[in-house]
């Protein structure tokens, strides 16, 4: 299919669903869909709903540029979120399942796709016919990289404007080099956009003088997308700051984490002090330390509310921060900022906290403890507790949300016409793959509003496989670990990249790990005897004598119905949520009863 | 199974006949010789009874065992193996053996024939016998027993001391019996002319109706009976005639020597041996009313009657046979017959009690 | 002894008559047959008989046949030792039981053999002084009549008709019915060969001291016949409703069944001859299990086979009837001799704790009944049930009075009925007698699985402690309700009453030689009574244990080596019984039952006479 | 590859199943055989066929022996009687003998019917007794933990031959044949949609029908009868097979190279009963049916 040469591992396998001869089943059924997205976590948890399983099987297949194609259908930009990627996938990973061991490094696949295709391979797009449709997207960010890449194989006309010079906003702003090279940033970026988007760079949208207007886009195009993201620092709430007030401004040796970053990457040349105080508990406060530690402090130290273990960054990011010698201090929550009589920042005072209970999205609760206020030394407070959008450039009066973000409707579409939004600037600061998935969500809505109906949309494909695609064996093989650079390469230079990526054979074996759980493995109930071998040989307990399923509102099912009372066992069952695809009940059946199939939502038209 | 081979060291003596002078023998035989093996030959079915009492059938007594001589335990006790209903039917004297009529050869070292005599019928009455009751055996006595009903008419014919014996029972016990006397009256005694008027008498003293048989001579008939009238007629050759309930015979007896014929013994009516009961085979002996034994005094072979005569010889030869020598010697007086003070008639054919 | 006319029991009057006839002669001579017909006869004149053969394993050839039947006004309980009267259709067989026949007996043989016989080969050799014998031209009478010496010995019986001055009529009666149904010129043929003999007989100057008596008068109500003691329990069996018979050759069952193949037909019923005897015990379990009234017949070398089916037939709570004729053992032991030596067999046999329920009738009647009621019991208390006959018994013809009606409950069974209550059938269910609602396949909302696993109340396969106990209770308990089962003698007592000195404890088929001994040992002043034991398990220990309190001691005369019933009732009542056991290969004496008893009674009257 | 139309649903075919009826011809006690057996194909087979058949669950018993096969009847809810080693069959006899309305059905293993059992078959089979014998063959005693069977290869290694087996197995379809078996078929477990097709001809000849099931013994029998080689070994009888042709069928069978799956023979003949039944009517039973009744059941 691909350019790219089939690997030896490819002979070895059986099969390969997408080459298989007949064509595949496409279900719109709510059990099936409701299968693939109970049963594939990853791709479930996927903003952009990666075809994780598929990418993951064509790198055991050591096809590599398959691989990066199946990413690239989901992303436009495999390699950029193979680095930074915030891999909600990874916590769903079914590996990661009590019992199952530790999830499957997906996020280091996926680049690893990128790093070992040829270098004969080719990027492969599927064109629409050109519609005659304009659309101006404002923001080159992902979210608005994504969407102007799919509106224009839609055959769409797109324009990108763009406030900065380059593309690729928080990207390539928000981002330090260490963690994403920016020459594969910049030719992912190309890539996405090269098949007919005009890109429209420093182009202000406003009301001042040399902007852009906003309303005039709207006459001139069909459609206008705003995708501007998050580029507003969240300001530093003290205690005895005034609502709305900035408790900070114009102190020296305090920066917001997002300046910080967005100045350091302008160009400027930035300085910070020996001891620096992060205070935040994201990406970007992560990435403010590691950069600080870069520029020269020596005691750099992340302060946040509650505990490590509550932050949402991936582990690896915590782990190689701590690498490279930076603190982690909970519990704590930023008082007041303590100056001394030259202005000049000597500390934080915090006071402490305890763990409250849940909050929504997963996090703790941090309850101050009165009058458990102590202070931390410092010589320069960097604060990075988030993004909010930035509004001021309409010229146009849209709803806005009460969080403060703009209002869209189901469509996408703002309460003003043609006006539609994405990316961050809908939702908040949020992730790189969050961004790209809203931005291509909302592009084919945006392409259904300009056609007047859906083009494409998600289904299931099913497709029989012949023999399990994997072995028992497999399921022990550990989680590979990613090679990063010495620890004293890196504060060399800020643009030497930590992550050294997986080599072919450290790919091979982490590839291995994943279960595929697009496979489903069903018994045929009219040709089982029962015989309950494959539950003899189940790792789990995953095969089941089941007298019932639960069917939820939505159609899908819900759990199976067990028994042990011989007259009630209407089939027996895998229980595909337990099961790990090792094959094992396939090989043992007496009657060749259990059939696979690869279940997977794809974006197909309709 | 008894051997089929002569035994090695015990002699069988067999005998033929359990009448008196067998059953001597064979008691005598075991007195002599302890380990023996016996054996008596008898066509009757009947073990050793005493012949002479028959009569009794007519005092009430039908229970042959009343007649019985010995307990059936006598016979085992001294081994002596009594064969009943068995019939010889020729001897092989060179090989010693006897073959019986039920096909069956039994080997003897000595052997006595003492099978007696059967009631002689003369020539001219044979072709009656069917129609005559003879009185040979228990079974004969009952038989006659039987025909004869209470008060009822017996004719006899010759009146041997063995049917007069009988004739005084029938008397006493209240029947009519009529003799027809001839020739053969008052046998074995030889009765010179002279005295039988004299016996005669007696007789009908007795109580017995009398007609000589030289008044008829030729019987010619003797006919089944006819309604209302005794079972049997005699017819005499003047036409006369006689009714009665039975006819018995009493002739006498004939030795009973057929199956000895070719044998090797000489046999004149009888068996002739010597004093010492041994025939003229050396294995063999005879005794009883079979045997005619040499006198002396005679210059001829007799028979000699009567119980006490018939023991002895069984005696004798049953000594002799085990390597005696004693000789028979009969008693003369023991053959007379005589009239006592009362005029009754004395045999001593009759002492048989 | 008084040779005539033995007072059997004391009650009959001295006319009445008691003879036994002893045919003896070689296989092939018609022995049996002749016994047949006597026995078949004499009944029909109404005389009271028991009869009973014996014969070799081999059908032809040389092999012994003896028929011996006692003929008597009322009905007598077993043979007696000494015959009246032996008729001999081969010497070299009858010669050795000469010594049988009383004195002044009679007997009756060829006076004219075919063939030369060895010195002392002819029974003339040995005829005891004190016997009468009469040899007769039997063969040349048959062949003069017949033709043929086929006839021989409807010959030598017709003489001894006509000796004994038998009325003609039933034996003609009886002659032409046995050849009628071959071929009536068979029959003619055998009646003209009667006559012939009868008048040689009638001719023949009758020494001996047999004397026939008037038959009896007729039973008050029920029907009299002849029966042998299987042919008896094949009435048992059809008057009580068989409707699936199994079985395997083996002498001496065999009969029964060969019985059975001609009159379950003719019902509708189903008979099969199995492969062998654990396929037959294996379908009459089937049947059992299946409702039906299902029975087998064997002897001991079947039994031995039968034993791991019954033992699935107590554990899985299945009817089904076993009939054990006892023979000669062990091994194939002695087909053709009678024995009482099954009885642990029967009584413990088969493996682990398995109890069923055994019953011994000790007469021909008692086969009637207990083979009857063996199925009601079989249901009622869903055990196997054995019935132990032996060859004695199965083969020993007695004339019976049968009731008009049958004696039997067609149907004993405790039937579950489905009640809306029932959610699942308990097969097992626990009840106060034991006995769970059977149900049965065809019944509509029973189905249930039995097995010969240990179970729970559900039939299903449970080896625990609590369910083995519980079931073990139950399927020994509900044995006990056969010691109370309807219309049912489980023992009986005979003889004085009050306390005794020696009683007599029997079973079986020697129960008759008991009674009979008994009598005797009373005629001679000695306290003296019998108890007969039917129900050998479960074991009557109440009664038993009442009769023994009267005795100062109880003999136990039986038929085997060890004293099998002996030990039985030692091990039930712990108490002490002098064991009279005999492998004699023939009926007990009485003379030796009678013998013992003087000794006993002699014994427990020394201390006595000492104090 | 074939692809199915369409995905079959959960909900659907347990709808399916429950609405079939199956379920109501098993117990509620779960099979104890080892997982992978092919008794499983059988119950399952059987209770397809029961149901397929309505055979009504009262009137239907399954007997069984000794062996991994003797809690078979424990399975199924019809009547059911587990009797000793080796003698189901006899029991089947007399069940059949006492109730003609009875649907008996016997199931076995090699052991059971052709050890111990061995003398039975032969004339079940020449009475032609109205029953389904059903015998499970993997050459192997399962129950006792693995000895060698009847019909073990020749040289097969088990606890009771540890060097080899040294005697030469019989061949169950050539003994039924030549014994008169009216129906004769082979299946094999792993083909459970053969297997229910033959059970289901079996069960419905009115006669002896015996059908050899060809099974591994997944225990104990790791490398001679396993489904792999049996697999690869079994074939079809060929087409042009005449099922009325005994000398066919006995040739058929002495292919034991490549065991032939299918019907073997099949002969229409009287049956016991019907036997028993006119000669009751020659003896002169009141009617032919008499014995037909059903003795004593309701």
């Amino acid at each position: 299919m691909l350019g790219d040469p089939s690997g030896r591992r490819a002979d070895s396998v059986q099969a390969r669903a997408s080459d298989a001869s007949a064509e595949p089943y496409w279900s719109d059924d709510p059990r099936d869909v409701g299968w693939v997205k109970e049963n594939v976590p990853c791709q479930t948890a996927c903003p952009a709903s990666t075809n994780i399983p598929a990418y993951i099987r064509a790198i055991y297949e050591e096809r590599y540029g398959k691989a990066y194609e199946i990413n690239r259908e989901a992303n436009v930009l495999p390699g950029v979120l193979g680095r930074i990627c915030s891999r909600p996938c990874e916590p769903a990973c079914r590996h990661g399942w009590s019992g199952n061991g530790e999830s499957v490094s997906i996020c280091h696949l996926k680049r690893s796709a990128g790093d070992l295709k040829g270098t004969g391979h080719r990027i492969t797009e599927n064109l629409y016919a050109p519609t005659g449709k304009r659309v101006a997207i404002i923001g080159a960010g992902p979210a608005g990289v994504a969407a102007a890449h799919d509106l224009s194989l839609l055959g769409h006309d797109v324009v990108i404007y763009e406030r900065e010079e380059v593309p690729g906003g928080m990207l390539r702003y928000g981002i330090p080099e260490f963690r994403l090279p920016r020459d594969l940033l910049t030719l992912e970026l190309h890539n996405a956009l090269r098949l007919g988007v005009t890109l429209k760079t420093g182009v202000s949208i406003g009301n001042g003088r040399g902007e852009t207007r906003l309303f005039s886009l709207l006459d001139d195009y069909d459609a206008v997308l705003l995708a501007t993201g998050c580029m507003l620092p969240s300001l530093l709430p003290l205690r005895d700051a005034a609502k709305g007030a900035d408790p900070v401004k114009g102190l020296k040796d305090v920066e917001y984490g997002l300046d910080f970053l967005v100045d350091l990457h302008r160009g400027e040349s930035k300085r910070v002090g020996r001891r620096v105080a992060v205070v935040g508990a994201g990406f970007t406060a992560l990435d403010c330390a590691r950069v600080s530690r870069r520029l020269g402090a020596e005691e750099v130290t992340i302060h946040i509310r509650t505990t490590e273990e509550y932050i949402p960054v991936t582990y690896d990011e915590i782990f190689e921060a701590k690498r490279e010698n930076v603190k982690i201090k909970g519990l704590r929550t930023p008082v007041s900022v303590k100056l001394d009589d030259n202005g000049r920042l000597i500390g934080v005072e915090f006071v402490q906290n305890r763990l409250g209970g849940w909050r929504a999205g997963g996090r703790r609760q941090a309850i101050p403890i009165e009058g458990s206020e102590f202070i931390e030394p410092c010589d320069t407070l960097i604060v990075a507790i988030g993004q909010i959008t930035e509004n001021d450039f309409l010229d146009v009066k849209v709803e806005m949300a009460r969080d403060g973000n703009i209002r869209i409707a189901g469509n996408g579409m703002t309460s003003v016409p043609k006006l539609f939004a994405a990316g961050d600037y809908v939702k908040g600061a949020s992730t790189v793959i969050e961004a790209i998935g809203h931005g291509r969500e909302i592009a084919n809505e945006v392409d259904a509003w300009l056609i007047g109906q859906k083009r494409r949309r998600q289904r299931v494909r099913v497709t029989p496989v012949e023999a399990p695609e994997r072995e028992r064996a497999w399921d022990f093989v550990a989680r590979q670990h990613m090679p990063t650079l010495p620890l004293g390469e890196r504060m060399k230079q800020m643009g030497e990249e930590v992550e050294q990526g997986l080599t072919r054979d450290l790919a091979a074996e982490e590839s291995k790990r994943c279960y595929l759980c697009s496979l489903r493995y069903e018994i045929d109930v009219d040709r089982c005897i029962y015989c309950r071998a494959c539950i003899e040989v189940a790792p789990r307990n995953c095969i089941k004598l089941v007298e019932d399923v639960e069917v939820k509102h939505d159609g899908s099912y819900g759990a199976l119905k067990e028994t042990k009372d011989w007259n009630q066992v209407a089939a027996i069952w895998i229980d595909n949520n337990e099961c790990i695809r090792c094959g094992a009940c396939f090989m043992v059946c007496p009657v060749k009863c259990i059939s696979i199939s690869r279940c997977e939502i794809v974006t197909a038209d309709v | 199974m008894p051997d089929t081979t002569p035994a090695a060291t015990a002699p069988h003596y067999v005998i033929i006949g359990v009448g008196v002078s067998g059953s001597q023998a064979a008691a005598e035989l075991r007195d002599h010789d302890r380990t023996a093996r016996i054996t008596i030959i008898t066509a009757s079915r009947l073990p050793f009874y005493q012949r002479y009492d028959l009569p009794r059938v007519f005092n009430g007594v039908h229970d042959w065992r009343t007649f019985m001589v010995h307990q059936p335990g006598y016979y085992s006790d001294n081994r002596i193996t009594l064969r009943r209903d068995t019939r010889v039917g020729g001897i092989d004297a060179k090989n010693r053996l006897l073959h019986l009529t039920h096909k069956e050869t039994v080997h003897y070292d000595k052997l006595l024939v003492a099978s007696g005599g059967r009631p002689y019928v003369p020539e001219h009455l044979v072709d009656y016998r069917r129609l005559m009751f003879g009185w040979g055996s228990f079974e004969d006595a009952m038989a006659v027993r039987q025909a004869l009903p209470d008060g009822g008419h017996a004719l006899l014919l010759g009146g041997d001391m063995i049917g007069l014996d009988l004739a005084r029972t029938l008397i006493a016990t209240g029947h009519r019996v009529t003799l027809v006397a001839g020739e053969h009256s008052f046998w074995p005694h030889q009765v010179p002319a002279t005295e039988r008027p004299k016996y005669l008498a007696a007789l009908q003293a007795l109580g017995l109706e009398l007609l000589e048989e030289g008044d008829l001579g030729g019987i010619v008939a003797v006919e089944q009976s006819v309604a209302g009238l005794p079972a049997r007629r005699v017819v005499f050759g003047d036409g006369s005639d006689l009714h009665g309930d039975v006819v018995m015979p009493f002739f006498g007896l004939a030795p009973q020597v057929e199956f000895m014929a070719g044998a090797g013994p000489d046999i004149e009516r009888g068996l002739l041996v010597q004093r010492s009961l041994r025939t003229t085979d050396e294995h063999i002996y005879a005794a009883g009313n079979v045997c005619q034994i040499w006198s002396e005094k005679d210059r001829r072979y007799k028979f000699y009657n009567g119980w006490k005569n018939v023991r002895l010889m069984g005696s004798v030869a049953a000594a002799n046979m085990t390597g005696g020598s004693d000789e028979f010697r009969s008693n003369p007086d023991a053959e007379a017959l005589r009239l006592d003070d009362q005029g009754r008639i004395q045999s001593p054919f009759w002492e048989y009690q | 002894m008084s040779p005539a006319t033995t007072d059997h029991g004391g009650k009959g009057a001295m006319t009445a008559t008691d003879i036994q006839i002893a045919i003896c002669g070689s296989a092939g001579d018609g022995t049996i047959a002749a016994g047949n017909i006597l026995r078949n006869a004499l009944a029909t004149a109404g005389y009271r008989v028991i009869s009973f053969d014996v014969y070799p394993p081999e059908i032809r050839g040389f092999g012994k046949c003896i028929s011996r039947l006692r003929i008597t006004t009322e009905q007598a309980y077993s043979l007696k030792e000494k015959s009246d009267c032996l008729i001999s259709l081969d010497d070299s067989h009858t010669i050795p039981h000469v010594g049988e026949v009383r004195d002044f007996g009679a007997v009756i043989f060829e006076a004219k053999p075919v063939a030369q016989v060895p010195e002392g080969g002819h029974i003339t050799a040995h005829v005891r002084p004190g016997q009468i014998p009469y040899g007769f031209s039997i063969r040349e009478i048959s062949e003069q009549a017949t033709s043929s010496n086929r006839s021989r010995n409807v010959v030598a019986l017709a003489i001894m008709a006509g000796l004994f001055g038998l009325d003609k009529g039933p034996f003609r009666q009886t002659i032409d019915s046995t050849f009628g149904k071959k071929n009536k010129k068979v029959a003619e043929v055998n009646l003209d060969a009667f006559e012939t003999g009868y008048a040689v007989g009638a001719a023949t100057f009758k020494l001996d001291s047999v004397k026939f008596g008037p038959p009896g008068k007729s039973v008050r109500q029920g029907k009299v016949t002849i029966l042998s003691g299987n042919a008896a329990t094949v009435r048992g069996l059809l008057d009580a409703g068989i409707d699936c018979y199994f079985g395997y050759p083996i002498t001496p069952a065999t009969s029964i069944m060969e019985r059975l193949a001609v009159e379950m037909p003719k019902r509708g019923k189903r008979l099969l001859q199995t492969e062998d005897e654990i396929s037959a015990i294996a379908a009459t379990v089937g049947a059992g299990y299946a409702g039906a009234r299902a029975a087998t017949a064997t002897s001991g070398p079947g039994l031995a086979l039968m034993m791991e089916m019954l033992g699935l037939g107590t554990i899985a709570e299945v009817p089904a009837v076993v009939l054990v004729s006892q023979r000669g053992g062990p091994s194939t032991g002695m087909p053709t001799k009678t024995e009482q030596s099954d009885l642990n067999a029967a009584v413990y046999g088969s493996h682990g704790d398995s109890p069923r329920i055994v019953i011994a009738p000790t007469n021909v009647e008692g086969c009637y009944r207990c083979a009857g009621k063996a199925f009601e019991m079989a249901e009622a208390y869903q055990t196997p049930v054995i019935v132990l006959l032996d060859l004695y018994l199965s083969n020993r013809y007695e004339t019976v009075v049968l009731a008009n009606e049958a004696p039997f409950n067609p149907d004993c069974n405790k039937r579950w009925r489905r009640t809306e209550r029932d959610e699942v059938y308990r097969r097992f269910a626990a009840s106060d007698d034991q006995i769970s609602a059977r149900a049965i396949p065809g019944d509509e909302g029973g189905m249930h699985v039995v097995t010969g696993l240990e179970h729970n109340e559900l039939g299903r396969p449970n080896d625990t402690p609590e369910i083995h106990t519980a079931m073990s209770v139950k399927r020994h308990d509900k044995l006990k309700a056969a010691l109370r089962h309807p219309d049912f003698t489980i023992c009986k007592r005979f003889g004085d009453d009050g306390p005794i000195d020696v009683g007599l404890l029997g079973w079986g088929s020697t129960f008759g030689e008991c009674l009979e001994a008994m009598f005797m040992a009373r005629a001679e002043g000695i306290r003296c009574a019998a108890m007969k034991v039917v129900m050998l398990s479960p074991f009557p220990a109440d009664p038993v244990a009442e009769f023994m309190d009267d005795c100062k001691a109880v003999l136990v005369p039986e038929l085997n080596f060890q004293g099998q019933f002996a030990r039985l009732v030692q091990a039930e009542l712990a108490r002490p019984v002098v064991p009279l056991a005999k492998v004699s290969c023939g009926p007990m004496r009485v003379e030796d039952i009678v013998e013992e008893i003087r000794r006993l009674a002699a014994q427990v009257h020394q201390p006595l006479a000492a104090e | 590859m074939t692809i199915q139309p369409k995905p079959v649903y959960l909900d659907e075919k347990l709808d399916e199943v429950r609405q079939s009826g199956r379920l109501d011809y098993r117990s509620k006690a779960l099979p104890t055989w080892c997982p992978g057996c092919g008794y499983f194909a059988m119950v399952e087979s059987l209770t397809a066929v029961l149901n397929r058949m309505q055979l009504p669950h009262k009137d239907t018993v399954i007997v069984s022996g000794i062996g991994c096969a003797s809690r078979f009847p424990f399975f199924i809810s019809t009547y059911g009687i587990h009797t000793l080693h080796g003698r189901a069959l006899p029991v089947a006899t007399g069940i059949k003998m006492a109730n003609d309305r009875l649907h008996v059905i016997v199931v076995g293993g090699d052991g059971d019917g052709f050890a111990i059992g061995g003398g039975h078959v032969p004339h079940a089979a020449r009475r032609n007794v109205d029953i389904t014998y059903l015998l499970f063959d993997n050459g192997v005693y399962g129950l006792t933990k693995g000895q060698t069977s009847p019909t073990s290869v020749l040289g097969f290694r088990t606890s009771t031959s540890p060097y080899e087996n040294p005697d030469r197995p019989l061949n169950p379809l050539l003994m039924v044949l030549s014994h008169g078996a009216s129906w004769v078929g082979q299946a094999y477990a792993g083909k459970p949609d053969h297997l229910t097709e033959m059970i289901a001809a079996a069960v419905a000849h009115r006669g002896f029908s015996y059908l050899n099931i060809l099974s591994p013994c997944v225990t104990f029998d790791k490398t001679e009868r396993t489904y792999s080689n049996l697999g690869l070994q079994v074939a079809d009888l060929p087409a042009n097979h005449d099922s009325t042709n005994v000398a066919m069928a006995m040739a058929a069978a002495m292919r034991t190279d490549h065991p032939l799956l299918g019907l073997y023979y099949k002969e229409d003949r009287p049956t016991l009963n019907e036997n028993l039944d006119s000669l009751a009517a020659k003896a002169g039973a009141g009617t032919p049916a008499a014995g037909k009744k059903p003795v004593r059941a309701a």
